[in-house]
């Protein structure tokens, strides 16, 4: 029962195929069915996935600040995201005087798109890989590196101010948090030996059977080099993705919406669909790297581990989004440059000791910890001392003697 | 015709195309836009080579930082009405296309002339791994010195950039 | 298959397009796109003779070696460029001249 | 025949639809010029600041006023005296309580009114409630302005609703209350409001820690604020800045305790004043005196006596104070709010003029703004507290 639900995307896969064949259909479309069956699947489920999420985002920041959130249409409002389509659809689509037509209508598609394709490479259960490349990481951060361009195009083809300065603070954050994003994914490949990512996931996986929660022990989040490196890594994801309080980009209480200033009706539904569905491939690719994949417990589907993963990190999200103020930009590139940057590189490091050292017995272990250890801990101390300087000082007040 | 050599052959025409806008579009952003479509021809060229890891690269190195950059030299020079003009053909032009369609022809006749050789049909077994096997013990040298331009680069690039912006603001 | 030549042939086409764009475009920027594109012929070729002997690495060794150098001199050309800029109002190659005699 | 107005020959060019306005050379300068507002989620209604930045640092900043002039003080001269309080409402629509006071405070200096006992205390609570209220809201907004995703916001909403059900209760309207009159107020309080308020006021310091845990001890909001929109307490004093933005410069100026107006001599309250005059400053100025309003609020609570609350003596209709001048002054939520009426023993005054305290430390905003990032423009004017409806009058 557990494998057929677990398996049941592939065995319906490879089911469908072989009927093909079965019917004699000649071999270049069933390649082409091959293809484009997964890719069929996988938008299907994440588009709908990504319908939900803005639903659960408006109704998760709704509760966070005593609010109902969505609830007319339909049963909680569940059918809202339906009615948001309907209207992004039949909304005018409005080109400002000026703008180059080309681009401003070619930005919205060229941001999908890598949002999309990135969904090939993640293993999202088991044996639920479209494109299993030794490369698979890398490929990822090149594929998904793609929307900064998309950004500029859309702030510069507007022909707005507003987009303009929205594309230009888009473009210096990415670039400042491509680094800190791949260095936070470089210990797990270390340690790993591999960019494949569903070698990587298997190294995470149970090493026994009837292990807890199937191999949680050997999440590379509980190493001290995981556990910073995950940080690191979504905190630079986070800006990467455009997340507040990251969103300098289109930050609205600054400059209105940023490079989608211009956008409206279905252009901009498809940004903010480019946007929950890299911020869903993130999380899954985070999940991925260091908190185990879709390894879980024998009785839960792996896809549906994956899931509750992606959810669960989508959350955090959230609560931090409805949470913390924006940062300014110079803040926001220092921050990148002066802290995560150096920590990332000293983590790394730190996962070499750790790579290097036995962790046979217990005591070897601790070894290896305490290395660790007092490699980042000084580090992010130092780190902090250094970057808090003049800010955040304590003020005391005092009463007017009138 | 197979698979293979349509790929190729559609492969090939938007790479040329993308060089060719890149090299005749006067608007920037569009000519940068065509220029990234080159590189993901070349990439996807790559690909079909089976040299993965080189395709990556070339993605994450050229769309994601060399094109970037052009970005940021497209804004901060406001080059959007500085585009020249490629329409008149001056003599100084004339004999730059014609120079450039002297070497070109005469490297398809040099390649035309040689024997063919087909490309093995079994796939390099994976080139990462050997890869950075390779740079790690027989190329460490000249790794070491590429990440020394790497550095070289970036400290000169930063000072030929910014020193000036001092002297504007003291100007 | 593919063949070698073809490959070949491509490389050279791309190489003559960036080159004339490196000699007929006035705006420096756009003198540094067509060079990189010689450059991506170029890697192409290493690409290709190592696909077709299969001898080694050198070939995309080479090909991640141009394109660190590829990268160094984008950085270094567009900081020029941006510098140039800054002092003249323009990225036009034909107005710097300074230099000549 | 031809008709004389028959135009002759071809018909002129029509007018182009749009005429394109040259972005792209605004492109090409080193600066650029960007128009904020009047429509921008962030200026706080109809206002508009012309911002000149470098990059992102802002060189020159000129605020623009006037989108929402109603023509205030030329109505308040052709109407009667007491037709002109439902419109002081509208001055600074989110403390419509304080305006009512000035302006009544004002009158009764003119005509040598007398308030009672009990009418002075309600002033004082409704007054006090007022400036709690907008105290929170401003540090929601502010929070707003710094991109805090709208909590803090509808947090301090939440507690605003509450204060509002009050006001609702008594005066019959949530925000233009239109309550005070010459000689007293216009509807007493019952005890059930008073003790609404009094659970209110009970409530309130629970809520404010909360608040307070949110964000004063937040590092991304002490970075953003700390060091950002400093004003000196030198510019401040020349400039005319006042309420809790010139406190916060260190400048020891509170209507309430200079010229004691109201009953304020009888409460015990402190005077909260900053020292480095940042945007931080500002914002913590506004949670401490919040505090004080409470003690404020408790104290009259306890003390009210039961009584009439409107002066008998005092004409409702046909009210025509005597030839001369008056000026009256109050500490309204966001500063000194006065009054300059003169009369000419008619049934409308001869002049009428409002000093709005968001008009005046608008005035200064360039000088605080200058060689800022442009996101720090905006969290400044947010800390100024303006509501436009005052600055344009």
């Amino acid at each position: 029962m557990t494998v057929t639900l677990d398996q049941g995307f592939v065995q319906a896969y490879q089911w469908i195929l072989g009927v093909a064949r079965d019917l004699g259909l000649p071999v270049w479309l069933v390649t082409l069915l091959s293809l484009a069956i997964p890719v069929v699947v996988v938008i299907a489920i994440y588009a709908g996935f990504f319908a939900f999420l803005t639903w659960l985002e408006r109704k998760v920041i709704s509760r966070i600040q005593n609010r109902y959130g969505p609830n007319r249409v339909g049963p909680f409002g569940l059918f809202q995201p339906v009615a948001d389509g309907i209207k992004a659809l039949t909304k005018e689509d409005v080109i400002p005087a000026g703008a180059d037509r080309l681009l401003h209508w070619l930005a919205p598609c060229v941001v999908v798109v890598p949002a999309i394709t990135v969904y090939a490479l993640l293993p999202l259960g088991r044996n639920m890989t479209a494109v299993d490349t030794d490369v698979s990481v890398l490929l990822f951060f090149a594929i998904s590196s793609v929307s900064t361009l998309a950004l500029f195009i859309a702030g510069w083809a507007s022909h707005n101010k507003y987009s303009m300065l929205g594309a230009m603070r888009a473009i210096a954050q990415m670039i400042s948090y491509e680094l800190p994003l791949v260095l936070g994914a470089l210990p797990a490949i270390m340690v790993v030996g591999s960019m494949n990512l569903g070698a990587i996931v298997k190294a995470q996986g149970p090493q026994a059977t009837g292990e807890l929660f199937g191999g949680i022990a050997h999440w590379n989040l509980w190493t001290p080099w995981g556990f910073v490196g995950f940080v690191a890594f979504f905190i630079a994801g986070m800006a990467e993705l455009n997340r507040s309080p990251f969103d300098i980009a289109e930050g609205e209480s600054e400059i209105i919406a940023g490079f989608h200033t211009e956008y409206s009706g279905f252009k901009f539904a498809l940004f903010f669909m480019a946007e929950y569905l890299s911020t869903i491939a993130f999380s899954a690719l985070a999940s991925s790297l260091y908190l185990g994949g879709w390894n879980g417990p024998a009785f839960l589907p792996s896809w549906l581990v994956l899931f509750l993963k992606i959810f669960g990190l989508i959350f955090v999200m959230m609560w931090i989004r409805s949470t913390l103020p924006r940062l300014r930009v110079d803040q926001l590139m220092a921050f990148s440059w002066k802290f995560l940057l150096p920590l990332a590189i000293v983590n790394i490091f730190a996962t070499g000791l750790w790579h290097v050292l036995p962790r046979a017995t217990l005591a070897d272990k601790a070894v290896a910890w305490g290395a660790a250890a007092l490699v980042l801990i000084p580090t992010y101390l130092l780190l902090a001392k250094l970057n808090g300087g003049r800010a955040t000082e304590q003020r005391r007040y005092r009463y007017a003697d009138l | 015709m197979d698979i293979a050599q349509l790929g190729f052959v559609l492969l090939s025409a938007v790479t040329i195309a993308g060089a060719l806008g890149a090299t005749t579009i006067n608007d920037l952003p569009r000519a940068l836009l065509s220029l990234v479509l080159f590189f993901f021809g070349v990439a996807a060229l790559f690909f079909m080579l089976h040299a993965e890891f080189i395709g990556v690269v070339q993605v994450l190195v050229y769309v994601g930082a060399v094109a970037v950059l052009f970005v940021f030299a497209i804004v901060l020079t406001r080059a959007r009405l500085q585009a020249t003009e490629i329409g008149r053909l001056v003599p100084s032009r004339v004999l730059g296309i014609l120079g450039a369609a002297v070497v070109g022809a005469g490297l398809v006749g040099v390649v035309v002339r040689t024997t063919d050789v087909p490309l093995p049909a079994v796939a390099p077994l994976g080139t990462t791994a050997p890869i950075g096997e390779a740079l790690m013990t027989r190329y460490l040298l000249p790794f070491e010195i590429a990440s020394v331009l790497l550095t070289a680069a970036l400290i000169g690039a930063v000072v030929i950039a910014l020193e000036d912006g001092e002297q504007r603001r003291s100007a | 298959m593919i063949s070698l030549n073809a490959l070949l042939v491509l490389s050279a086409i791309l190489f003559a397009v960036g080159l004339a764009g490196a000699l007929t475009r006035k705006n420096a920027i756009l003198v540094l796109v067509s060079i990189e594109i010689m450059m991506n012929a170029a890697n192409l070729n290493f690409i290709a003779f190592w696909r077709a002997g299969m001898v080694e690495l050198t070939g995309p060794l080479f090909a991640l070696f141009t394109l660190v150098i590829a990268g160094a001199e984008s950085a270094v050309g567009l900081a020029l460029v941006i510098a140039i800029y800054r002092h003249l109002k323009s990225v036009d190659v034909g107005n710097i001249q300074s230099l000549s005699g | 025949m031809r008709d004389v107005d028959e135009p002759v020959g071809a018909a002129p060019e029509p007018e182009p639809r749009y005429k394109l306005t040259p972005v792209e050379s605004a492109f090409d300068q080193q600066q650029l010029e960007v128009s904020i507002g009047p429509q921008h989620p962030s200026t706080h209604g109809v206002f508009r600041m012309d911002v000149t930045l470098d990059g992102e640092v802002v060189t020159k900043l000129k605020p623009v006023m006037g989108y929402l002039h109603r023509n205030h003080e030329q109505i308040a001269e052709r109407t009667t005296y007491l037709g002109t309080m439902p419109f002081t409402d509208r001055l600074d629509y989110f403390g419509s309580l304080a305006n009512n006071w000035g302006y009544a405070l004002t009158v009764e200096k003119l005509a040598g009114i007398t308030v009672p006992e009990r009418a002075e205390y309600l002033r004082v609570i409704m007054c006090e409630l007022t400036r709690v209220v907008n105290h929170t809201c401003v540090a929601g907004f502010l929070l707003q302005d710094l991109g805090a995703w709208m909590t803090p916001l509808v947090w301090a909403l939440r507690e605003r609703e509450k204060v509002l059900d009050v006001f609702e209760s008594v005066t019959g309207a949530r925000m233009m209350c239109n309550y005070f009159r010459f000689g007293g107020v216009r509807v007493d309080m019952t005890d059930d409001d008073l003790a609404v308020v009094q659970k209110i006021i009970d409530e309130y310091p629970a809520f404010l820690d909360e608040f307070e845990a949110l964000m004063t001890k937040n590092e991304i909001l002490q970075q953003r604020c700390q060091g950002v929109g400093v004003l000196s307490k030198e510019l401040a004093i020349s400039a005319g800045i006042s309420g809790p933005m010139a406190r916060a410069s260190g400048v020891p100026y509170d209507v309430r305790k200079v010229d004691k107006y109201g009953i304020y001599d009888r409460f015990d309250f402190k005077v909260p004043l900053g020292e480095k005059g940042d945007v931080f400053d500002r914002y913590y100025m506004r949670v401490l005196e919040v505090a004080e309003s409470l003690k404020i609020l408790r104290q009259a609570l306890k003390d009210m006596p039961k009584g009439p609350i409107q002066d008998p003596k005092t004409k409702i209709r046909n009210f025509r104070p005597a030839k001369g001048e008056a000026y009256g002054r109050i500490e309204s939520p966001k500063g000194e709010l006065g009054f300059y009426i003169v009369s000419q023993g008619d049934k409308s005054p001869y002049r009428y003029h409002v000093r709005a305290p968001s008009f005046v430390n608008l005035t200064i905003l360039e000088d605080m703004c200058l060689g800022h990032k442009l996101a720090d423009a905006i969290v400044i004017l947010g800390a100024v507290d303006i509501v436009l409806g005052e600055v344009d009058r």
